[in-house]
């Protein structure tokens, strides 16, 4: 039974992780990244690791997604600014 | 009695598989990225299979978590701490190294007005 | 060089890796197997100094100084973070105007934001004796300071959070880790040595002699860290703007 | 004594902590005198230990000494080498705050400190490594200076330049540190073990007579690809270049200086301390693989190193060339070589520190390093073009400089063919440096012209038009600007001359190593022919490129080699995956057997 719960794990995991890079638009990578933080999280914590799990859920589905997504709002936010300058 | 065992193998190599497979995939999202924040979200996704390859390594069949203050020591094996150990500090960090990568990033798209490296002109030859 | 030929070269290289990385996959000992030499040690070791919780014993005992380091490249980062992300020569501050935020939205975030805070000071406390620490812990209580951008608004949110006092937080608790291995030398004995404080009792709060104290001064570096690092995001993301004013 | 060993790292983290704490409101000779006298202890630390790593100092930190045999804490190795680095980074440290003092860029506002904290940060990182016993811990070191490196590295956000060399910079080596995790990781799934000397024996109880795996291969190619991208080898070398060219000057130095240089140590230590035993990799294949690679990047970076008029970016190009000769030393796994590569290193490190510090003083003064459009223009800086020509002449090999030495050590240990790569890498490098000289300084020759035609994409990263590090031009270099290069360049000298220096240098890298003889190191007269033929060769070649340009200038062949230095991250990245795979290959008939 745990080790159905760890195989399916890890397929979601190199499945999101698949999906992270096929997803080119940042944003959304952000969003998928965010997934992969989670399923990793559930990952470690079926792989007896909670700490690691509590630790990844923080940063993994919490901390870095907001970082991209604050940094793809400032870049864009800018290119913005450069077109309006521009006309 | 033949699939039974192909089940095993499969089981006991999937994670390390798994890992290196996620590996290659940022490797190769980082090498033909067309947006330096995508590139630097697939060097997280390369990181995370460091961390995969990690917990894979210290796992123990049947292991607990290695902490005591719900039971009996000695009680029922628990997997390898060590590991969780390094891992646990690593995501933390790695977080914190994403972040400086995102602050250059911040800074080309500023000076450069794009995040596309097939538009970045300079240091060439 | 073109995207054809980037492309065939990370086919061969990345080819050229993966036949390297599934041999070697093919080599490993089988997943979940018995032998765990050096974390069999270190159960034994965190057992013997009182400490429920084995891997706060191997990060803030047995292998504190790998924690050193760590915590130095999270400190540089955000040392790092200050710099690049400076209001440069060219730019200037804009403050944003208050936007309004959903009723609904705003009574959840003031809500959870004193929950979550609690939680992740919970979360750091009970580092030694149940899952959790000053890594973990330290993440969830920054993060839950930053609900009040939901809750209120960004200049709320500046006024609680006075990043100059967070930033210097986070060096003080980067120097009173180091601080606490000098007292190892200083008192004769081995950098970082967990041997100045009684050990106490088996699953308490203050187990562990020097364990919580290391696990505190990290969990405070971490929040603060993760603090000054989304303060500077958003104030990129929000407040500086380009050109030198209008 | 080997209690002190965890405080060469920890001096100066805590120094720059407190920098960070308290340097807010201080007045910046204040924060800086403070950096110095961190950097200074740390220093003053590890030359008091150096006479004392014979036998080597072994300390567990946390006080964890192994209790029959096996230990759970962390081990710290302080033997003559690892010392050795420690100081050199802690004096070259010193020297970088010594040249930056008061001059260099404005500071964030209201942040005196940030800037020497950044450096001590960086310091401790590179000490922190150099001592390391324990795989992880070399690890976390390893990433500590990385992560620093990146953020000095573009330090100067105004420039466009500065930020994308940095990005390249940190991509290309975090992903290069990552790799070296995994490798970490299947060695401690093999073993069960993380320090160094263990997972040694690890190896060779598993391998029992069977010799080295495919986990071990794998294993021994995803460490060296960390340490190799550190080290900036052919076909990891591309990030290099971007980051030198832009990073400030005082960072270049220590930089170029050390910091690669540690890569080159980090593969003998882990070699030598790791994989050399039975159950590691055979030494004909570790031989073949790192001498291939020293041979490439030594040509590859002499090469390049010629076509450069960006005078940073042709610097960098030069340290690229050296380090394929660090690395073919260490490659031949010889006592000997090891010495020749450690003295090679010493004063590597003071001739490039000077070179950079010279390259920053025209930078601030004339704000610009493009060689053609400051022909002439520096005619009265005598002192610093002085100390460029004799420092491109130590470069070249010039006896008795402590590079002529090391040189003279490396080629007699690695026999004759491979001691033409190092005269012609040397010479060519050497070469470029003085035609610079002869160019600049002197004004001597035709003032070089643009090409005709067309402008090539190569040609733009030419380095005019760069904004000076400090707050204004520079009317008159400063005399902390101007002393620092001299006393670097006097101590390389010094490496060469000063009498039992060499031999004592030769001795603790034999002790350490793991080949059990002593050589004795001096100069030869084989080797001073070799060195002055080199440094003849360099001055022939500068004088030719100066006054007939056309017989030298970049012929058709070179362009496609200077194309691949694209600029493009993703390339680097797919380059990084074709040199992991080269190693492999190479590596490869160790388990075939």
């Amino acid at each position: 039974m745990a080790d159905a719960v760890v195989v399916v794990a890890l397929l979601a995991v190199a499945g999101l992780a698949t999906a992270a890079v096929a997803n080119r638009d940042p944003a959304r990578q952000a969003l998928v990244l965010a997934v992969l933080g989670t399923a990793l999280a559930v990952l470690f914590t079926v792989l007896q690791a909670p700490d690691v799990g509590l630790s990844q859920l923080a940063v993994g589905s919490a901390l870095t997604p907001l970082l991209i997504m604050l940094s793809v709002r400032k870049v864009r936010r800018r290119s913005a600014h450069g077109k309006d300058s521009k006309q | 009695m033949g699939s039974e065992s192909a089940v095993t193998a499969v089981t006991h190599v999937l994670p390390y598989l798994v890992a290196a497979y996620v590996f290659l995939v940022g490797c190769y999202g980082l090498a033909t990225s067309r947006n330096l924040i995508h590139a630097v979200g697939c060097l997280a996704v390369c990181q995370s299979a460091t961390y995969v390859l990690l917990l894979a390594v210290g796992y123990r069949d049947g292991g607990t978590a290695p902490v005591f203050s719900d039971i009996r020591p000695g009680s029922r094996p628990v997997v390898d701490p060590v590991v969780q150990a390094l891992t646990l500090t690593d995501v933390v960090v790695g977080a914190t190294v994403t972040a400086l990568l995102l602050a250059l990033t911040v800074q080309i798209a500023k000076r450069h007005g794009t995040v596309d490296p097939d538009e970045l002109r300079e240091l060439r030859g | 060089m073109n995207p054809r030929a980037r492309l065939w070269l990370v086919v061969l290289g990345g080819g050229g890796l993966a036949a390297l990385l599934v041999a070697a996959c093919l080599r490993l000992p089988a997943f979940g197997g018995p032998w765990h030499p050096y974390g069999d040690r270190a159960v034994r070791a965190a057992l013997a100094r009182h400490i429920a919780n084995t891997i706060a014993s191997v990060n803030f005992d047995q292998r504190a100084f790998d924690t050193m380091g760590e915590m130095t490249i999270l400190f540089a980062a955000v040392l790092g973070c200050v710099v690049l992300l400076r209001q440069a020569r060219d730019e200037h501050r804009d403050p944003p105007e208050p936007c309004e935020v959903a009723a609904p939205v705003r009574r959840y975030a003031l809500v959870v934001l004193p929950i979550a805070l609690v939680t992740g000071l919970y979360v750091i406390a009970h580092g030694q004796l149940s899952p959790g620490g000053g890594f973990q812990g330290g993440v969830v209580a920054a993060t839950a300071l930053h609900l009040m951008y939901l809750g209120a608004d960004y200049a709320a949110l500046e006024r609680i959070r006075p990043v100059e006092a967070f930033e210097i937080g986070d060096a003080l608790s980067a120097s009173a880790y180091l601080v606490l291995g000098f007292a190892g030398v200083l008192a004769g004995g081995a950098f970082l040595a967990n041997t100045l404080l009684p050990y106490g009792t088996f699953n308490t709060l203050s187990s562990g002699g020097t364990v919580p104290l290391l696990n505190a001064a990290i969990g405070m570096e971490v929040a603060s860290a993760v603090v000054v690092l989304l303060a500077r995001f958003l104030d990129q993301a929000v407040e500086i703007e380009e050109g030198s004013g209008s | 004594m080997h209690r002190l060993l965890p405080l060469l790292p920890a001096v100066p983290l805590l120094g720059a902590g407190l920098l960070v704490a308290g340097g807010r409101h201080l007045p910046r000779p204040v924060a800086e005198a403070f950096g110095c006298l961190a950097a200074a202890t740390t220093a003053a630390l590890a030359i008091v230990l150096l006479p004392h790593s014979s036998p080597a100092l072994v300390e567990w930190v946390g006080g964890w000494f192994p209790k029959g045999g096996e230990s759970v804490g962390i081990v710290l190795i302080g033997d003559g080498p690892s010392l050795g680095m420690a100081a050199l980074v802690s004096l070259l440290t010193l020297a970088a705050l010594a040249y930056s003092w008061h001059y260099f860029d404005e500071p964030p506002r209201g942040h005196a400190g940030t800037f020497p904290a950044l450096i001590l940060l960086f310091q401790g990182g590179m000490c922190g490594f150099a001592v390391a016993g324990d795989l992880f811990n070399a690890f976390v070191f390893f990433e500590l200076m990385s992560a620093v490196a990146y953020a000095l590295t573009g330090y100067r956000i105004d420039e466009a330049k500065a930020v994308q060399g940095a990005l390249s910079f940190a991509l290309v080596n975090s992903l290069g540190a990552y790799f070296m995790l995994m490798g970490i990781a299947l060695l401690y799934a093999r073993t069960g073990e993380l320090a160094m000397a263990k997972i040694a024996e690890g190896l060779n109880a598993a391998a029992g007579h069977h010799g080295p795996d495919a986990l071990t291969l794998t294993a021994f190619v995803l460490v060296l690809t960390g340490l190799l991208v550190k080290s900036a080898a052919v076909p990891f070398q591309f990030w290099l270049p971007d980051a030198h060219a832009v990073a400030p000057t005082p960072v270049c130095m220590l930089l170029s200086g050390v910091m690669v240089e540690l890569g080159v140590y980090g593969v003998w230590r882990v070699y030598g301390t790791v994989f050399s035993g039975p159950g590691g990799l055979p030494a004909a294949d570790v031989t073949r693989t790192l001498v291939v690679l020293g041979v490439l990047t030594g040509a590859v970076g002499a090469v390049m190193c010629w076509y450069q008029r960006h005078i940073k970016r042709l610097l960098a190009f030069s340290t690229i060339a050296h380090t394929g000769l660090f690395l073919i030393a260490v490659g031949v796994l010889k006592a000997e070589a090891d010495d020749g590569a450690a003295l090679y290193i010493l004063g590597h490190a003071g001739v490039k520190a000077a070179l950079f510090a010279c390259a920053g003083i025209l930078l601030d003064r004339y704000g610009t390093v493009d060689e053609f459009s400051l022909h002439g223009r520096a005619r009265h800086l005598r002192g610093v073009g002085a100390t460029f020509a004799v420092a491109g002449l130590a470069l070249a090999g010039l006896p008795p400089f402590g590079t002529g030495l090391g040189k003279a050590v490396s080629e007699e240990a690695v026999g004759a063919p491979l001691t033409v790569v190092y005269v012609a890498a040397s010479a060519l490098t050497g070469a470029a440096v003085l035609r610079v000289a002869a160019r600049v300084f002197l004004g001597f020759g035709p003032r070089p012209e643009e090409r005709e035609g067309e402008e090539r994409e190569e040609d733009k990263t030419s380095g005019a038009d760069e904004e000076p590090e400090t707050r204004q031009r520079l009317v008159r270099v400063p005399r902390t600007m101007g002393t620092v290069p001299a006393v670097l360049l006097a101590a390389a000298l010094a490496v060469g001359v000063v009498p039992g220096f060499a031999g004592l240098v030769g001795h603790a890298v034999d002790e350490a190593g793991t080949w059990g003889v002593f050589s004795s190191v001096h100069w030869t007269a084989t080797g001073v022919l070799l060195d002055l033929l080199s440094t003849l060769l360099a001055v022939g070649l500068a004088l030719v490129a100066v006054t007939r340009p056309g017989l030298l200038s970049a012929p058709e062949w070179a362009l496609p080699l200077r194309r691949l230095q694209s600029g493009h991250v993703g390339d680097y990245v797919a380059w990084l995956l074709v040199g992991t795979t080269l190693l492999g290959a190479l590596a490869l008939p160790a388990v075939l057997r």
